[in-house]
């Protein structure tokens, strides 16, 4: 069952791929429009780029996120699926798992942005990535459960960033503290526990939203 | 036992009554049709035999399960042709249909069959939304014949069909109540499904009428 | 309904007796002066915000499990009487913040994790302003206020940790004992005070939800309205 | 006919009025995540604390001109409207106006908002007032246009910001230059130039715009 | 003079021709069906001639003014229900009328009787969004009306419609008609429309069927 739904959503995503190009380029347009806040100071957007990073991906994650419930309210396809019925819960994990990979795969994609935008690098690709894929992991869970919720209601993409921003709070600042610590050098060994943090998180959120899932979409 | 047993059922939006108080019973593998006027509340009363929707009073079980307390078990022996669709624009006619094959755990087998039965097969490879409106229907009816349903609720089956579409729906209609399925179906076609039904009742006002 | 008022009246008497300690009796603060009287107000409400959320949290799960609509009108109440302490305590605090840290708005623990749960609540009554079904409404607010509250401890000490390096706040304990009777007065009568709105909270909630679904009669066929 | 679609706006704005409500507490919060992204430095916020406003209004707006649509696209009604017919100019210049009083409004309502997280007050409200109706203005005249547009196709939150924001980008710096000019201080009174400079910005894409509504609305 | 002059009429949609080159005339103040299956090209038909969309060949004229160079005189004399029904979810019934009588600059005074004659004055002031299936059709119905039009557009009017929706929608059609009103209408309800039309074309894969 979670099977034919991961199927399911990777199949509708890859009928959208265009949707992923441009929820890049607004992420990417994002991070631009970040530095030019701050204006021409390179030493300052060095310092903040990890921030502005996670800012960049939350904007374009509630594009992802909403656009993920636009093909199952067309026709109300989503609850055609509960009525067959499917298990909630399989249809739940499907959809954050492709979630998942979709923000992970737009961080990737946004980090070579930051790294020119504001002269961010860093040589740790592999813990950056283990970071990414951990805060997006943070934000598909709740992300999903509230687009399920407000797409069922007039004004979703109002109260999706509502709803989700202040949730989304304590990942997004351990993803944030542990990118900089990659990104500006750790020399006191912290990422770790800001990883394990982000990762404790993500149990939480991934447990949680995927049992109350089932009563935000049955009426 | 009837397949469909419907006691004092009530439903309500916002401070109206969409039913008041309907009882009947559908006896196995027949067909009855409901009439009535548009806002009758025919809708309504088939989404809460098909378990979209709750009841705010009295009770229905179908196929011997309570449409509230056994949905999941309603569920797995109905099937319901709604107003919505039910379907992916932005997957093929086929692709939908597997879909719906992969949840139900089915084998994809039969896919290109039904296809063929509702007059899709040369058009099984576009996406739902470049379908005119028969074809939605079309579509959403092999949905229907998909998941094998003891009982099958259809609200307004003929709209949007073309004549040999609606004698599709009758040639399904009679083949599935001779392998004992039961069908509950709402339509204004009133001659045509009077052909085929059983038993008939007429909402008004959420109520059937005298 | 008398009760509420019993509570209310009981509140601002507790409030007006505390204030008056607190503003004209008890000294003046050390290092801070006059303006560490904020106090008075500003300590009570946060203990008080705390326990709103506490009852939205039980009244949401009270829900999720009996479906009954009274622990949605609980819920309504609890959630927007913790919106409004939250919110109280934001304004105070940066009163106090103002001349003491020199700053309207620090980014420290406490004070995280009282402007998320404001905005977190903020959002749920939004939503449900968006929702007309009344079923699905308290289900959603329901679902939400639970997220919210299990994100409101890690909150907290996410952002402890991430400040961990410039704690700013002088601890409750330097708290001389002169203090503490209009801190308690104070305390007592934002409790009562609260207790009463939510209780007022409640019946309109109620009553809402009774005009909202008052029908007309049904023949006598109908089934019991559950 | 402007009076009647002026009159029609105005009545679906009212109607869904809750969603302005919505769209400042989104607003608020996006003001609170870019102090966040900031961290706690209390001089930079104020020195950014005008880009930030309109950063916070500019992602609130695509918000309100995408939900201005939401009706119109739900059964067609805007197509309804046109084959009456009805004059697109009229169409247009009924819903830009519309937009640009929501804007205003919810402008207005930030203010206070950042003037306590970023400390940033001043006390010349009424030239506040001015920038912030004439930046909305130039936010709301192309952003109506391509909220038509995007309105018709897939995607339209990822593709409406990302239409939007490169050419929103002159007037967006001649707000935040003014905007910050008026509350960091103006000893050199340049903030006269920069306003008018934006009521130069309006009056083309006020001209432009309605002009070319009528080829993107029509098929 | 034909009311609607249509020639060699050609539209596709990505690579498949919906109407290929169809050419008819339909005299003034007459009633003309549409038949042919799901998928012929009715609808299309229709949204070319009511302006909503521009052919990709051929040419046509809709009471002598031509679909694509004349538009907005077309449109003044022309209405059409179409299966989107351009009504307002979050607006009520009356309010609907209004907005289109205020663009029309037309008085608001007509639109309870409309109301009445379409059987929605009871529901006037419900939103839309609270409206059943045949509840909109009908007031979209109203839209159509309230437009006096010269030329009326139908497609697929009685869909969704109760019997007396059925009747309603016969006695206005011959209502117009004798008020010198024409009439092209797609419909799958091949015998109830036989009887008001005077003339009937069969659409086949985008072409007239012999
Ligand atoms: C859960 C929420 C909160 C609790 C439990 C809380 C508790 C307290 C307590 C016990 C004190 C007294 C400290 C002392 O005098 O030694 C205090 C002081 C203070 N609080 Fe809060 N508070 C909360 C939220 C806030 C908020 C939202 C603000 C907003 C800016 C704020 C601003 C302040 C300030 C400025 C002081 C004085 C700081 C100082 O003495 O250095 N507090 N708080
Ligand atoms: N979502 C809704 N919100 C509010 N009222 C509704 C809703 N759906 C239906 N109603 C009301 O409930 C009543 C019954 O509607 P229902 O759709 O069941 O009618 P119906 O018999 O199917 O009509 P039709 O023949 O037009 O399809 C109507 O008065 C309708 O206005
Ligand atoms: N938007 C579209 N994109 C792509 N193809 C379309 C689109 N609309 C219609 N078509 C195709 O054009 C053809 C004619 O469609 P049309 O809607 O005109 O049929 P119809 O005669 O109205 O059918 P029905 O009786 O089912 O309403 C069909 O093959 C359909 O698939
Ligand atoms: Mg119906
Ligand atoms: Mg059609």
């Amino acid at each position: 069952m979670l099977i034919a739904s991961l199927r399911k959503e990777l199949l509708l995503q890859w009928r959208t791929r265009s949707q992923f190009m441009a929820v890049f380029v607004f992420g990417a347009a994002t991070l631009l429009l970040f530095s030019f806040g701050v204006g021409p100071n390179a030493e300052m957007l060095r310092t903040f780029s990890s921030g502005f990073l996670w800012l960049g991906l939350l904007m374009s994650s509630t594009l992802t996120l909403s656009e993920s419930f636009h093909g199952e309210m067309e026709n109300r396809a989503l609850e055609g699926l509960l009525l067959l019925p499917s298990d909630p819960r399989a249809l739940y994990y499907g959809k954050a798992i492709a979630n998942w990979l979709q923000l992970t795969l737009l961080g990737c994609a946004l980090v070579p942005v930051m790294v020119v935008l504001y002269d961010a690098g860093t040589t740790q690709l592999l813990k950056l990535l283990l970071i990414i894929a951990l805060g997006a992991a943070g934000l598909s869970a709740p992300g999903t459960l509230y687009a399920a919720m407000t797409a069922q209601v007039r004004a979703k993409q109002t109260l999706l960033p509502l709803l989700l921003f202040p949730l989304i709070v304590p990942a997004l600042l351990a993803s944030v503290k542990a990118t900089s610590l990659v990104i500006l050098g750790d020399p006191m060994q912290q990422s770790r526990s800001w990883i394990a943090l982000l990762g404790a998180f993500d149990l939480i959120y991934w447990s949680l939203c995927g049992l109350l899932y089932g009563r935000v979409v049955e009426e | 036992m009837a397949a469909i047993d419907v006691q004092r059922l009530a439903r309500r939006y916002g401070r109206r009554w969409a039913l008041a108080g309907v009882s009947f019973q559908v006896p196995e593998a027949s067909v009855m049709m409901v009439n009535g006027h548009n806002g009758a509340g025919k809708s309504t009363l088939l989404r809460i035999l098909g378990t979209a929707i709750l009841p705010d009073g009295g009770s229905a079980s179908v196929a011997g399960f309570d449409v509230v307390k056994q949905r999941q078990d309603v569920r797995k022996l109905t099937a319901i042709l709604s107003h919505q669709n039910y379907l992916y624009e932005s997957l093929t006619a086929r692709e939908n249909l597997q879909v719906v094959a992969d949840h139900l755990g089915k084998s994809r087998g039969g896919i290109d069959a039904l296809l063929a039965q509702v007059a899709l097969d040369a058009r099984a490879n576009d996406l739902v939304s470049t379908f005119s409106a028969g074809m939605r229907k079309r579509l959403s009816f092999a949905r229907v014949l998909l998941q094998e349903p003891r009982v099958v609720l259809l609200d307004e089956p003929y709209g949007a069909l073309d004549p040999p579409g609606f004698d599709l729906i009758d040639a399904v209609i009679r083949d599935l109540k001779s392998r004992g399925t039961t069908i509950l179906m709402a339509t204004h076609q009133v001659e045509r499904a009077a052909r085929l039904c059983d038993a008939v009742i007429t909402l008004e006002g959420g109520r059937i009428a005298a | 309904m008398k009760t509420a008022w019993i509570f209310v009246v009981l509140g601002v008497a507790f409030l007006v007796a505390g204030s008056y300690l607190g503003l004209f009796v008890a000294p003046a603060e050390e290092y801070m002066g006059n303006v560490q009287r904020i106090m008075y107000v500003h300590v009570p409400t946060a203990w008080n915000w705390m326990l709103a959320v506490l009852y939205a949290f039980g009244a949401a799960i009270a829900f999720l499990f009996t479906a009954n609509a009274k622990w949605d009108a609980r819920l309504e109440a609890g959630l927007e009487v913790s919106t409004l302490l939250a919110f109280l305590l934001c304004c105070q605090g940066s009163i106090w913040a103002k001349p003491t840290w020199g700053v309207w708005w620090d980014w420290d623990p406490r004070l995280t994790s009282v402007a998320v749960l404001l905005f977190a609540s903020i959002g749920i009554i939004a939503l449900r302003g968006f929702v007309d079904d009344p079923h699905r409404r308290a289900v959603w607010s329901a679902v939400a206020t639970i997220i919210a509250s299990v994100d409101l401890p890690i909150v907290y000490y996410s952002v402890k940790w991430w400040n961990s390096l410039h704690q700013q706040q002088s601890s409750p304990q330097t708290v001389s004992s002169q203090f503490h009777l209009p801190l308690r007065l104070n305390a007592f009568g934002v409790l009562f005070l609260m207790i009463g709105f939510i209780m007022l909270r409640t019946r309109v909630a109620n009553m809402n939800r009774a005009r909202e679904t008052a029908l007309p009669p049904m023949t006598e066929h109908a089934g019991e309205i559950a």
